[in-house]
């Protein structure tokens, strides 16, 4: 294969594929953050809902329950990492080491004991969520470039991407132009501040859990029952780490965060699509060094670009109120 | 409400032994609906990690790994950096040792050879950190994320070196070649022969010597009380005129090597040669070890134990009881580090009222 | 006393719907045929296996299967240990009276299902899913290609690996997405070797209404008319015939290379991929399978010269 | 009438400390009513039960004559309760408008409220003549406007009962000023104002009643107007208080540093400090006076190697600094400290403690080096010895060495850094706001001892805000205005009045 083989377009639509997973954790880590809790716990709520959502989609046949045994799970244990990290005042991360730590192993101890196939669950078949396809997309998928727009890059997609699309401006406008996300910045920033005017800082946290939990459900559902189509142990892999990375390349801002989810899935994309490429002058690449590239690139940007990245204030600590 | 209220006992055991009970609670009442005895169960974990010396001896090999990896991660976080990064500086810190015993095992005697290794990893892990430190301390990249994809790339790397230049020819397995055996580091049994077969080996001495010398540089030097000072506060430390980059760097450059010097015991103790992701999350089990012995030595070092027990006699008790997949282990291991970790104040409130009543 | 037998996965465990799997079924059998029980544990870590192998062995286990190359090291070790114990080591080679180390010619496997892909694929492009870049998955590949290109020169084989850390075995979602990209590259027949990640593949070939090809077990039944076939590593057998030789008393030591002479290795043909194989097709692969059986075709093993010809 | 608060036998421990002991007193309706006392008195923890902060362990609260439990903040604001905090309850990187509107938002979207709410506040401004911008960012504000944003939230919130703790701390005697017309018009208004201030002229000038607390307790309520600051600081400290220290004849030698054209541009191309030149000489206080914000903060923190100046030429005695070819500051203050720069900086929460060090930890900052048995092991011994020496001699409460500093009140934390500065034995001594938020016993015994280093022939820069401590201390006065040295005054050329104008950037020669 030679240096022109790769195709733009794939990357892109791959790239719309993605960021989903991403987009999901990172935009609920930005509601826990914001409010002051660090959310490391994101691997273990989505490795959460990914089982819950896959296990409850094969038992019902039908996806949307899924989504919402997700949520449910997912939510659950976004008010027990509050319980531990706000109402215990317990160190934060601990608080979603631990999680992600115990879910690891009880999703794949539940998932071998319900299902006896190695902490996987069965094929969903029908229960996947389906690709929506775009009226009349047969239609224009002849034309020349307006039809890969329309059929492939935004069209053909499961409805969980476009949900993560919208998201976007829905956080932006929650954060900036709500009361709820006046006050989950100012509890995030300088809760004593808050508090003095009035504002109970523990319950404007626990709702930002809440937000966390939900968001994050998605990302884990979009992990089983859109990308695979099965629950598998650990099937995470590390996407709840990366969405963290997102959310401090994009300074806790929803715009510039799910810019760095796109990032992050564009890099994957790319790399898929340069492996085994014949550069010319440098030759082929081995795939094992390719890999490298997202996270190559994420530390260049980080250090070249934009250096400093400014943490929510309050972050990580716990709301005592006195010295 | 707070612990303040509570005498020294209670906070420094009464707590800590009320949280481990409580996980261990729940995770007896998950044994329990997977079909088992949690009694029997207990009782053939630590018969298998305690009891039984070869046990024993396992728990402490474990162990020896992770208070490396827990110092790693601790003496970050006494400079405030989250260093998630220990698993990569482990896992390239093998690559050291492993060059230094695959250029110089068939010439040089263990005593010399085996140090000169152990610097090898050490440097190694030093250097991978090194550029996370410095990104940190000189272009103010948030250490957290450039460790964890330092992470990435060492594996990245570490697979296209193993695999295009370390696997012997016509071998498959995904590792280097065996080492002679003047890179095997000597094994306790050889003075200790009631700990039986076991790999526990000099490094678990090294790792209580590290101990020491954390605590001592940490509370008692001079660097240390700077250490401290740039954590805490920098504006004050930069005030103090301590310089924050240089401590920055150098911490990171000795997380990176005691990191580094994890590899050690896995590596030159137990396997005898480099293979594909040998640190097997144990740089990440650092964090949880670091966290939950609060960084202090002896935190660290009981919490070691307990993670290395919980291996030993979790892989153990899988071994006997079928329905007892090795993986539920990995959830008590979670339960424990949040409960006894994160939730310290749990039963502060009941206990202190308790203390009270009694007083009047 | 009965004979006791047991069985050592690796970190990949017993229902990894590769070889792993494949080794558990062959005991299986064992079992069902001669009442005859068996051990069966997971281990961890290369550490974890010696611990085991020696504990099995104080047991006064007769035969211990170990599966996969990481426990060669452990099993050297403790065959030299515990010499009235024997091993049966699978991928890997271990020397000593009472170890039997067997090894299969995946690339000879890997080559027919290649000439399947090549023959099946209408866009002369057909792709490959490893797990993790390793000498053991390159030779899948490499057997892949050459029969590909040995049936099409002009065809493009395509390959991805889905990472570089243990994750890359678990993880459906890369492996899925691996499948599209090459779906969007013109690729519509995959070969996918990479555990967990490869069932991913496979699901998104379904999906999409591609071909998929299965690894090391029969994974055929999966997803029945989606599947091109599967190249079946036949690890149960050699469990099954190790056991089996134990128990009528003419276990064999020394290294065994399988491949489709030995019936180590083969391309699956059933019920569930009938449709999509076409007579023709069927005609050309086996054709090639009596040429490697007769020695005609050399398949060249990626592992000796760590190159690839194709 | 009914009081408008009444507090009976309000207890609070905190561990070991009795913060409150039976407090009672009561404020009349419509009155501004003052509350003294020294540092650690307890004054800070009774207003923050009656905002629902802390809960009394024991006592009773009538709000308007009758019993409130106020559980938390959100009730006191119920009940008419606002607060204007010792360190500002604003949240930095927020608008003007969005701090007035936290917790009052008023509906879920806020596009319309804050149209509302902006418009009320350019009202109120006008009203109350406050000079805030509703679109300004808190953090580009100066700590006087900041002040205002206070004032201006409990003003939207109307707040019938205010509580101002240490209001004026950080404000210049301008500001101060038009803080206190505010309150009057509140009075009118007929509002409660509860004031905690340290400054007993204000006190004087602005209060109806003066309730003095000593240790936790009342020491007595008396009317304004039936006092003098003389008595209420007898009251206060339980002692006479000297206002008129002693010292030695002006008799300066040497120069000890000696600044010429130092300049600073900041990262956004401000120029912070303009053509700064002046020297100190051995046994001379020179004090640099102005309204906060106008580069004293920079000129202390270049003088300590904290920050690098843009040019300019730095020697200490007839030596450069050594700074020259330096990227950044890293490191620097410590080989100025070794040059016999001391340094009591002027927040000293953020930059001379370490809140989760104990007080001996905190005794030896910034000279740890020195302090190094061989290999860098920390001598204890002596640590702790130095330690309990410090606390005894500057008279800290409690003298406990373990203690963490952070539960020391402000004013003993003031006298752990400047004994630890002091007994460092320096030759330049800089020192910013000393006695901000300090009781005035205290400040009486910082001041002795900063004169007594004057006279042991020690230079000194003072930077402070507060004109009478100049006044007090200095030898020669500096003022500062946008960066400039705008005029230089002798100390018996003091005058309040001129170095008003020169504060305001108007040159009067
Ligand atoms: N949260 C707390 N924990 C422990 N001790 C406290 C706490 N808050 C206050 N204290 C202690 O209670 C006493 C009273 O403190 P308070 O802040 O009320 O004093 P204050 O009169 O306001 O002093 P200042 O004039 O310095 O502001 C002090 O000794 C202080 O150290
Ligand atoms: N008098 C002493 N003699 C010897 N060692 C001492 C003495 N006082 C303190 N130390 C040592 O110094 C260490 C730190 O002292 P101290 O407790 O005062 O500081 P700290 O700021 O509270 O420390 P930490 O960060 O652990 O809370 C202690 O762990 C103790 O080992
Ligand atoms: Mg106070
Ligand atoms: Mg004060």
């Amino acid at each position: 294969m030679m240096f022109d083989d790769f195709q733009f377009s794939s990357i892109l639509v791959s790239t719309i594929r993605n960021a989903p997973v991403l987009m999901f954790a990172a935009m609920a880590g930005l509601f826990a953050e914001r409010s002051g809790v660090v959310d490391l716990a994101l691997e273990g709520k989505m490795l959460a809902a990914a089982f819950v959502s896959a296990a409850v989609a094969f038992a019902t046949k039908n996806p949307w329950l899924g989504i919402l045994a997700g949520i449910g799970i997912s939510v659950a244990i976004a008010l027990l990492q509050g319980f531990v990290s706000i109402t215990q005042k317990g160190n934060q991360l601990v608080a979603g080491i631990a999680i992600n730590i115990t879910l690891s192993g009880l999703t794949f101890v539940i998932a071998q004991y319900l299902f006896q196939q190695g902490g996987r669950t069965p094929d969903l078949g029908d229960a996947r969520l389906f690709d929506i396809v775009f009226p009349g997309a047969e239609a224009v998928a002849g034309i020349p470039f307006l039809g890969w727009v329309y059929t492939k890059l935004i069209g053909g997609h499961s409805a969980l991407v476009y949900l993560a699309f919208a998201l976007i401006p829905v956080v932006h406008w929650v954060l900036y132009h709500t009361s709820f996300g006046l006050r989950l910045r100012a509890v995030g920033e300088n809760p004593h501040a808050a508090d003095a005017a009035g504002i109970n800082v523990e319950r404007t946290r626990f709702m930002a859990m809440l937000c966390a939990g939900v968001l994050c459900s998605f990302s884990g559902a979009y992990l089983s029952i859109v990308q695979s189509g099965f629950f598998l142990r650990d099937m995470s892999a590390g996407n709840g780490y990366l969405a963290l990375t997102a959310l401090v390349f994009g300074n806790w801002r929803p715009l510039h965060t799910a810019l760095g989810c796109l990032m992050f899935g564009f890099f994957a994309a790319l790399q898929v699509q340069i492996e085994g490429v014949v550069f010319p002058g440098i030759g082929k690449v081995p795939g094992s060094l390719i890999q490298m590239i997202p996270y190559v690139v994420t530390v260049i940007v980080l250090a070249g670009l934009m250096a400093k990245s400014v943490a929510p204030k309050a972050i990580g600590q716990p709301f005592v109120k006195s010295r | 409400m707070n612990q303040a209220d509570l005498p020294r006992w209670a906070t420094a055991f009464a707590l800590p032994l009320l949280n481990l009970f409580s996980a261990l609670l729940v995770a007896a009442g998950v044994i329990y609906l997977l079909g088992e005895s949690p009694v029997e169960c207990l009782g053939i974990l630590i018969n298998a990690a305690v009891l039984n010396p070869e046990g024993l001896g396992y728990t402490l090999f474990y162990a020896a790994t992770f208070i490396f990896t827990g110092l790693s991660v601790s003496v970050a976080m006494q400079a405030g950096l989250f260093n998630i990064g220990s698993e990569g500086q482990m896992y390239v810190g093998g690559l050291g040792l492993t060059l230094v015993v695959l250029a110089l095992d068939s010439s040089l005697p263990g005593w010399l050879l085996i140090p000169l290794a152990m610097l090898g990893s050490a440097a190694f892990g030093a250097a991978w950190a090194f550029l996370p430190g410095y990104l940190q301390a000189k272009r103010g990249s948030h250490v957290v994320v450039t460790t964890i994809m330092f992470n990435f790339i060492a594996a990245s790397l570490m697979n296209y070196v193993i695999v295009s230049f370390l696997i012997p020819a016509g071998q498959q397995n995904t590792a280097s070649r065996v080492f002679a055996d003047a890179a095997w580091l000597p094994k306790l049994n050889g003075i200790l022969p009631v700990l039986g077969e076991t790999p526990l080996n000099i490094s678990f001495v090294l790792a209580l010597v590290a101990l020491v010398i954390y605590g001592l540089v940490v509370w008692r030097t001079t660097w240390g009380y700077q250490l401290r000072a740039t954590g805490l506060n920098q504006h004050a430390a930069h005030y103090a005129g301590i310089s924050i980059s240089k401590t920055i760097i150098i911490t990171m450059m000795i997380s990176g090597a005691l990191a580094g010097l994890a590899a050690v015991n896995s590596v030159m103790g137990s396997t005898h040669y480099l293979n594909l992701n040998f640190p097997a999350g144990a740089g990440f089990i650092g964090i949880a070890i670091a966290l939950m012995g609060r960084q202090h030595p002896l935190g660290i070092l009981l919490s070691s134990i307990l993670f290395g027990a919980l291996i030993q006699g979790g892989f153990d008790l899988s071994l006997e009881k079928a329905n007892i997949p090795p993986e539920t282990f990995i959830f008590i291991q979670g339960l424990i580090i949040l409960f006894c970790g994160a939730m310290e104040n749990l039963y502060a409130p009941a206990l202190s009222a308790l203390l009270k009543r009694k007083e009047k | 006393a009965d004979l006791k037998f047991a069985v050592i996965y690796d970190a990949g465990g017993k229902f990894d719907k590769s070889f792993n799997q494949s080794a558990s079924e062959g005991a299986e059998r064992f079992k069902k045929e001669t009442k005859l029980n068996y051990l069966e544990v997971q281990v961890a870590s290369d550490t974890q296996t010696e611990q085991v192998l020696r504990n099995l062995a104080r047991k006064n286990v007769d035969l211990i299967a170990a599966i996969g190359f990481g426990q060669a090291q452990a099993v050297q070790n403790i065959a030299k240990e515990f010499p009235k114990t024997k091993f049966v080591l699978i991928d890997g080679i271990a020397t000593g009276d009472n170890v039997s180390s067997v090894l299969f010619k995946e690339q000879e496997g890997s080559y027919l299902v290649g000439v399947a892909a090549a023959i099946a694929s209408k866009t002369k492009k057909v792709g490959f899913v490893g797990g993790m870049d390793i000498p053991l998955i390159r030779n899948f590949s490499c057997g892949y290609a050459q029969g590909a290109k040995a049936t099409d020169a002009k065809l493009e084989v395509i390959q991805n690996m889905v990472g570089t850390t243990t994750s890359a075995w678990n993880d459906p979602a890369k492996g899925g997405e691996l499948a599209r990209a090459q779906f969007e590259r013109g690729v519509d027949v995959i070969f996918a070797a990479a555990g967990g990640s490869g069932l991913g593949t496979l699901q998104a070939v379904k999906e999409k209404g591609k071909l998929g090809i299965g690894v090391d077990s029969n994974q055929n039944y999966m997803h029945p008319g989606s599947m091109l076939t599967s190249m079946v590593k036949r690890v149960d057998q050699a469990i099954y015939d190790s056991f089996m030789q134990l128990k009528n008393g003419n276990w064999k030591n020394g290294t065994q290379y399988k491949g489709l002479k030995e019936g180590g290795v083969d391309w699956a043909l059933d019920k569930d991929n009938r449709s999509v194989v076409s007579a023709d097709m069927e005609k050309r692969v086996n054709a090639a399978k009596q040429d490697i059986i007769s020695g005609k075709i050399k398949v060249v093993d990626f592992r000796e010269g760590n190159k690839c010809p194709v | 009438m009914q009081p408008a608060v009444e507090f009976q036998q309000i207890s609070k421990r905190f561990g070991a400390v009795q913060a409150n002991r039976d407090v009672s007193f009561s404020i009349a309706p419509g009155s501004i009513h003052g509350v003294i006392g020294e540092n650690g008195a307890g004054k800070s923890t009774l207003m923050s039960i009656l905002y629902g902060y802390y809960r009394a362990d024991s006592g009773k609260l009538l709000i308007n004559g009758a019993e409130q439990h106020i559980r938390n903040s959100q009730e006191a604001i119920k009940l008419g309760i606002g607060m204007v905090h010792q360190h500002f309850m604003l949240v930095e990187n927020m608008t003007v408008l969005d701090n007035v509107m936290l917790g009052m938002e008023g509906g879920f979207r806020l596009k319309p409220q804050r149209h509302e709410v902006e418009a009320k506040l350019r009202e109120i401004c006008k009203r109350y003549s406050l000079d805030v911008d509703p679109l300004a960012t808190i953090q580009d504000l100066s700590v006087g406007v900041q002040q205002r944003v206070e004032i201006l939230k409990q003003i939207y919130r109307s707040a019938n009962i205010l509580i101002l703790d240490e209001p004026t701390a950080v404000l210049t005697v301008q500001e101060a000023a038009s803080l206190f017309e505010v309150l009057r018009l509140f009075k009118e208004q007929g509002k409660t104002i509860i004031l905690i201030t340290h400054k007993l002229q204000e006190i004087l000038e602005i209060t109806d009643q003066v309730t003095v607390m000593r240790a936790g307790t009342v020491i007595g309520s008396v009317a304004t107007a039936e006092t003098t600051t003389i008595q209420l600081a007898e009251m206060m400290v339980g002692r006479p208080i000297v206002t008129h220290l002693p010292r030695a004849a002006y008799a300066p030698g040497e120069t000890v540093l000696d600044v010429k054209d130092l300049n600073l541009v900041n990262s956004q191309k401000v120029s912070l400090l303009k053509n700064v030149s002046f020297n100190i000489r051995a046994g001379e206080i020179v004090a640099i006076a102005g309204v906060s914000g106008n580069g004293q903060s920079e000129l202390l923190e270049i003088l300590s190697g904290m920050r690098l100046p843009t040019s300019g030429k730095l020697q200490m005695q007839g030596k450069d600094l050594p700074f020259a070819g330096r990227k950044d500051a890293d490191g620097l203050p410590a080989n100025f400290r070794e040059l016999g720069i001391a340094h009591v900086p002027e927040d000293r929460l953020r930059d001379a403690v370490i809140k989760n060090f104990s007080v001996m930890m905190n005794s030896f900052l910034g000279y740890q080096k020195k302090l190094g048995k061989s290999f860098g092991l920390l001598d204890y011994k002596s640590i702790l010895k130095n330690c309990t020496d410090l606390l005894a001699k500057f008279d800290v409460r409690p003298a406990d060495p373990h203690l963490r500093i952070a539960l020391l009140s402000g004013g003993n934390q003031q006298k752990v850094v400047m004994a630890r500065e002091i007994a460092a034995n320096p030759k330049l001594m800089l020192v910013g706001q000393p006695t901000r938020g300090v009781d005035i016993g205290t400040i009486e015994s910082l001041h002795t001892r900063l004169l007594a280093m004057r006279d042991a022939g020690i230079a000194i820069l003072l930077v402070s805000v507060e004109l009478e401590e100049v006044r007090a201390l200095a030898d020669r006065i500096l003022v500062i205005s946008g960066g400039a040295i705008t005029g230089e005054l002798k100390a018996e050329e003091f005058d309040a009045t001129e170095i008003g104008c020169l504060m305001g950037g108007i040159h009067t020669h």
